[in-house]
């Protein structure tokens, strides 16, 4: 391999606890690879298939959900809502053309600056690995209109 | 088969009683032990001091094998009587699955002659078979004169639980004293029960290696043990065969038997003698000790 | 060890080898040396301790500032009996036994273990024969051994060596496995 | 719906982006210049500048004189992290007449610059994060942040000394206070202490006064041997449930004179009694010791022979006589406390030394944990303060093992920080109470606190001795004659280099601190976190030490971190003064980010009825659609994901701003 694939990735994180970790990994001065773009959500359960299809449709290669430890959601149980959608969706990537371990969830606690860095840079490793995301058949997604908003005034 | 044996250079020398008891004891349990087909040497203590990859490819030859007995089951269970046989076993499975450079070139060697591996034989010693898995009150059913008034000091050594402890309390192991217990002795409570015996040191620095085997006899006898029961061949060359040269180098003599439970077990068991290796100790066992037993066998009924 | 009267007891950083700590650390066993706080408890629980010329505490304070001499040349890592004791107590969970087996290795590649003493030469005869047979005869390989370092030591101990015969404890036969030159194969393609 | 046309009139948006070098923390890695001329290349954004430190008042200043002069209508400040400075610079639009959610935060310090080795991938991630924003900020809603009275009253949760403290604070300032202690009475670890370092105070001296002031205040009620067990409501606006477990004597007809106890069948004290750790012996009716608070006896019903067997004579009753205070049928009561804010003190456990055989607790009865050497020494403890061995017999040495359960991988990896200067406190009463030798075995000894380290100094000078190591094992393995009958303590001696055998009778472990066994079920009730090793996790190390995550609800003492009594109430003075600033004010701004619903597009599937983990949405059956209960909402944003018509939304997280987020992240990145 003369030039090494660098993928492109989205974390979600929930607020409260992978969120924190990102935020601690920055305070302990803990590098990681810099592949990851990070968005913030109050918790894991906003996170609904349609927004991670639309981040591979995006251009994504790789989609890192973050929630909280089993039993300690800020909001009760939204991780385990995350769990059964990404349960389910990694079912139904395949129908994409996407391999399923190109999406992936992961309960990361407030003080788990290490654990943080090991997930990213292992995700990224894997990702790399998998080579880049090429889509045979887009997802049609829900939102067709926002997407359609968003480019017109972008492009206006 | 219910289990694979894997018998360790030991079984043909030294260790031979051990052999000899432990299958007594599982032919008269009703339990099957095959022995592993052309195993090789586990790589003790002394091939990890020149090559650690080479030692763990070594051992992992034997788990390879193993395999290939399973039948098509998901693992087998393999029994390694030897604690150094039974730690060098599983260390090369963990060494194989925490450093993976180590573990890809060992399994591509191994496949390379034609073993395949995967790393799913479970290492088994007798006592965690004995205990967890033929359990206590089978045992004792089998008893046919219990051990009573026989004093024992149950003595673990190291590498049963240590650095891994797989089935037993890593700082104070009870498998053996309960096993004893099952068959009617008494335990001694002493607190070396896996304080070092000195391994290949009592050979190789004998002023040195000698005194820790003498220390630990020395406080069994102290504290009313009749026997040592032990559960690996080089700690019971060790605190038995050495008697005399600790003799000539501390200047007491200690005269304690020091037997492998498993013969214990057999005894109890009502087991010929010969067939217990018993007539290979060095230090015999009192015959007021064997005679308790056989007098204490008349007034139990099985 | 016993100090001469007027020994020199300084050490120039000119002697040490400052990448020594971070070789032994990238071997199995000696990952964690850099977590050590000199707290002791691996050479108050070792009961070899007590005769080794620097305790295994002292070891990994040599191997961290790079004296890599003194620590490839003491005997403490050969008086090691393996028993496993400071693993378990450590609170660092520095595998201290696996960090032996890692110097004798180093000390073994460059030839820098104590002279005549018994124990590498016993690491390398049994070496040599599992590698060539599969299998050991305790008895040939300490017979081998004492010839090697001790031969007076062979006389004094002919008379256990009889009684293990006498007993049908010890077999002065060559053990050996079917399959030598898959062994030996396998065994060249590791490392 | 929301769109941009909602906020800018028709007129098309004009974003500022503000970037912030943070010193060199961001400067020194991101090329902020760059990313300032990529900025300005941004669809929409009108003016993109750097300072270097846009935190401070002009970096603020500058802001908000560009958006007057600019007329910006969007604002974008790529900084540090929004739980920083995100309430910062949101004040700074408001100031500047933008509304605040027309704001957006970028994190490009502990997001990007601190985790980032390469500049130049710093660089391009910062490019594509101010993308991503500059994307979203242009679907914010103006929004107004939430409104809510603030009720009166706090509940404390742990009687300890942190607890105390907090509420007496606060009642003295006037605020109704609900003091909840799960055991028989207040007072914690403190009240169990002989004496306290380094100054040798005796802690029942210090610490009885206030807990006699906390009954008699008029504003604190103590619910004693009673548990929270539901948490409900909002910064506040809490509701706490607290089940007062019986205790079988009526605590409001109680005198407390003790005649109960007196009068008990059993004319001994035959129970272990478990505030003496079982050292001492106590009546199936007692007081867990003589300063309790309150002074209300209480039944055990497992050595109660009413309970056991309902044929006692029942003395109890009849010595209480006419006042009726002892009720065999009493039951769990639950009582509910509405309350603006909530102050967690729920301290720690100390470590199970039985978990590391090799020191022998629990297997030589001469081997003692540092509490129960307290309780031994203690003057009102079960031997009056004299210290004897379980035989009876003085000791003649004593060794303090340092650190058991500390320091330690394979139990506690933290510093307990207290053990050093408790194992000096006690080295000195045993050497002053029974003029034994005491030795001391220590990793480090840490000692730095006020006077800390002059204490340490007055020990070595008093003969004890310190040996540096940490103990292998302790045994009654003799190997020499005064070894015989003793306890062994193998270490060693790592000042010497040498390993030692010193043979003592009496062997005390410095057990480490642990927090509670139900921390984490605490943690629940009270939706905080836990920091590694369980410890309660405050919001900011260093900024916010006694706030939680969980606007209103606040730490104070142990249950945060092992600390010492100073350090304790130092934190619950503040914790006091952060709940005040709480309920005193009379409205509480809550962050909108609450769900919303459009009717338009609901097919009242109620998908989101059943979801809503706080019951804020239910079905409106003449208009067949789902209604939010705002209050309730809470915003988790878990309605919002799992409307299939798009009609429920969150406010700050809608469907738009994470879609163009999510593709400014992506689109064109290289």
């Amino acid at each position: 391999m003369d030039e090494q694939f660098e993928p492109k990735l989205i974390g979600i994180l929930c607020n409260w606890c992978s969120y924190m970790a990102a935020d601690l990994v920055g305070t302990s001065r803990i590098r990681y690879a810099p592949n990851i773009r990070i968005i913030r959500v109050m918790c894991s359960g906003r996170i609904e298939s349609q927004l991670i299809l639309w981040a591979f449709r995006s251009g994504a290669d790789g989609v890192l959900i973050g929630g909280c430890n089993p039993g300690d959601c800020h909001y009760q149980e939204g991780n385990y809502k995350a769990l059964r959608r990404v349960t389910l969706l990694k079912q139904m990537l395949p129908q994409f053309g996407i391999e399923p371990e190109r999406l992936r969830l992961d309960w990361i606690c407030a003080s788990c600056a290490e654990e943080m860095r090991k997930t990213v840079e292992g995700f990224t490793a894997q990702i790399r690995n998998l080579g880049p995301l090429r889509l045979q058949t887009p997802p049609l997604l829900k939102p067709i209109k926002i997407e359609m908003e968003v480019s017109r005034h972008v492009e206006a | 088969m219910d289990y694979l044996y894997y018998p360790g250079c030991s079984s043909k020398g030294n260790g031979i009683a051990y052999e000899e008891s432990l299958k007594a004891v599982f032919d008269a349990l009703d339990v099957r032990m095959d022995e592993l087909p052309d195993w090789n040497c586990c790589g003790a203590t002394s091939y990890m001091s020149v090559d650690e990859w080479k030692a763990v490819a070594l051992a992992a030859r034997n788990l390879g094998l193993a395999e290939r007995q399973a039948d098509g089951k998901d693992g087998v269970d393999m029994i390694a009587a030897c604690s150094a046989c039974y730690l060098g076993l599983i260390r090369a499975q963990r060494y194989i699955t925490d450093y993976p450079e180590l573990g890809k070139q060992v399994t591509a060697g191994l496949e390379a002659v034609g073993i395949s591996f995967k790393n799913r034989v479970r290492i088994r010693h007798p006592l965690d078979v004995l205990m967890n898995d033929i359990g206590t009150e089978r045992i004792a059913s089998r008893v046919k004169h219990k051990l009573a008034g026989m004093k024992v000091a149950c003595y673990y050594g190291c590498q049963i639980v240590r650095p891994y402890a797989t089935f037993d309390d890593q700082q104070s192991p009870v498998m053996m004293d309960r096993l004893m217990a099952a068959i009617g002795a008494e335990t001694v409570n002493w607190p070396l029960k896996t304080r070092c015996c000195g391994g290949s040191l009592s050979g190789t620095v004998p002023e040195t290696g000698l005194r820790l085997s003498f220390i630990l006899l020395k406080e069994a006898k102290k504290r009313g043990a009749d026997v040592v029961a032990t559960a690996c061949p080089l700690c019971q060359f060790n605190l038995e065969c050495n008697q005399g040269e600790m003799r000539r180098l501390f200047g007491e003599s200690l005269d304690l038997p020091v037997v492998y439970f498993t013969q214990l077990m057999g005894l109890a068991f009502g087991l010929p003698s010969r067939a217990l290796g018993i007539q290979r100790l060095f230090i015999p066992l009192p015959a007021h000790l064997l005679s308790r037993v056989q007098e204490g066998g008349r007034n139990v009924r099985v | 060890m016993v100090q001469q009267p007027h020994q020199r007891r300084i050490k120039y950083q000119a002697e040490l080898d400052s990448d020594f700590g971070r070789q032994i650390a990238a071997m199995p066993g000696g990952e964690k040396v850099y977590s050590c706080i000199q707290c002791g408890a691996c050479s108050g629980i070792c009961p070899m301790s007590i005769y080794m010329d620097y305790s295994p505490r002292r070891i990994i304070a040599m191997i961290r500032a790079g004296m890599k001499n003194d620590a490839l040349r003491s005997q403490t890592v050969w008086l090691c009996a393996s028993c496993y004791a400071c693993s378990v107590i450590c609170p660092r969970q520095i595998k201290i036994t696996d960090l032996m087996y890692a110097l004798k290795q180093r000390a073994i590649q460059e030839g820098a273990y104590p002279k005549r003493f018994p124990i590498p030469v016993l690491a390398r005869e049994f070496f040599q024969t599992v590698q060539r047979d599969g299998r050991t005869s305790e008895g040939r390989l300490i017979a081998r051994v004492y010839l090697r370092t001790n031969p007076w030591r062979l006389l004094k101990q002919a008379s256990l060596g009889y009684r293990l015969l006498r007993h049908g404890r010890m077999s002065m036969r060559r053990e050996s496995i079917r399959s030598r030159e898959e062994l030996q194969t396998l065994l060249r393609s590791v490392g | 719906m929301s769109g941009f046309n909602s906020s800018t009139n028709g007129h098309p948006p004009r974003i500022g982006v503000f970037i912030c070098h943070c010193g060199t923390n961001i400067a020194g890695k991101v090329n902020v210049p760059e990313v300032v001329e990529f900025a300005r290349t941004l669809p929409f954004v009108a003016v993109a500048k750097e300072y270097k430190y846009m935190c401070s008042d002009p970096g603020q200043e500058m802001i908000k004189h560009d958006i007057q002069q600019y007329g910006l209508t969007r604002l974008l400040v790529a900084a540090c992290s929004p739980h920083i400075h995100e309430e910062t610079f949101r004040k700074v639009a408001s100031e500047a007449s933008i509304n605040p959610f027309l704001f957006q935060m970028v994190n490009i310090r502990e997001l990007v610059s601190w985790v980032t080795e390469d500049g130049h991938e710093a660089t391009e991630k910062a490019k594509a994060m101010i993308r991503a924003a500059a994307k979203r900020v242009l679907f914010h809603d103006e929004l107004e942040p939430k409104k809510y009275p603030v009720k009166p009253g706090v509940v404390v949760v742990g009687g300890g000394i942190a607890g105390i403290h907090a509420a007496l604070v606060m009642a003295d300032a006037g605020e109704r206070v609900y003091l909840v202690e799960r055991e028989p009475s207040i007072g914690g670890h403190m009240a169990m202490f002989d004496k306290t370092f380094p100054t040798l105070d005796c802690a029942a001296c210090i610490l009885t006064p206030k807990m006699t002031t906390v009954r008699r205040h008029p504003n604190i009620t103590v619910l004693s041997y009673s548990e929270v067990v539901e948490v409900s409501g909002f910064v506040g606006n809490f509701k706490v449930k607290v089940k007062k477990k019986p205790r079988y004597v009526v605590e409001e007809k109680c005198v407390g004179c003790y005649e109960c106890i007196e009068a008990c069948v059993f004319k001994e004290p035959r129970f272990p009694n478990e505030f003496d750790l079982g050292l001492g012996k106590r009546k199936p009716i007692y007081v867990p010791f003589p300063q309790a608070v309150p002074p209300v006896p209480m039944i055990d019903p497992e050595t109660c022979i009413q309970f056991r067997t309902g044929k006692c004579p029942k003395g109890c009753v009849n010595a209480c006589g006419d006042r009726d205070g002892i009720d065999f049928d009493q039951k769990d009561e639950i009582v509910e406390l509405e309350v603006g804010g909530i102050i967690v003190a729920t301290g720690f456990d100390t470590f199970d030394a039985s978990r590391l055989p090799y020191y022998g607790y629990g297997i030589y009865p001469n081997v003692y944990t540092g509490l129960e050497v307290e309780r031994l020494l203690n003057a009102s403890g079960p031997t009056g303060g004299e210290v004897l061995l379980r035989n009876g017999q003085k000791p003649q040495s004593v060794g303090i093992i340092h650190c058991v359960g500390s320091r330690d991988e394979n139990t506690n990896r933290w510093c307990s920080r207290v053990c050093c200067m408790y194992s000096l406190k006690l080295a000195h009463l045993m050497k002053e109470r029974t003029g034994a030798e005491v030795y001391n075995f220590y990793i480090d000894i840490r000692a730095p606190g006020k006077g800390y380290e002059e204490f340490y100094d007055r020990l070595l000078q008093e003969g004890v001795h310190f040996i540096r190591g940490k103990v292998a094992e302790v045994s009654d393995w003799a190997m020499t004659p005064d070894e015989e009958n003793r306890l062994v303590i193998r270490v060693e001696d790592t000042l010497i280099g040498m390993v030692r055998r010193i043979p003592v009778d009496m062997v005390i472990l410095s057990v480490g601190l642990e927090p509670q066994r139900d921390a984490q079920e605490v943690t629940k009730l009270f939706n905080i976190s836990c920091s590694t090793g369980n410890w309660f996790m405050e919001r900011h190390p260093k900024l916010a030490p006694v706030s939680t995550m969980s606007a209103g609800i606040y730490l104070a003492g142990a249950c945060q971190g092992p600390k010492d009594i100073p350090d304790t109430v130092a934190q619950a003075g503040a914790a006091a003064a952060e709940v005040l600033a709480l309920t005193h004010k009379s409205v509480i701004e809550v962050e909108p980010n609450t769900a919303f619903i459009d009717e338009r597009y609901c097919s009242g599937c109620q998908i989101c009825v059943g979801l809503c983990p706080y019951s804020a949405i239910y079905y409106d059956e003449e208009k067949k659609v789902a209604v939010l209960n705002e209050p309730l909402c809470l915003g988790c944003g878990v309605c919002a994901a799992a409307c299939p018509s798009g009609a429920a939304q969150q406010h700050l997280f809608q469907d738009e701003q994470l879609y163009a987020e999510i593709e400014g992240a992506l689109v064109g990145v290289g």
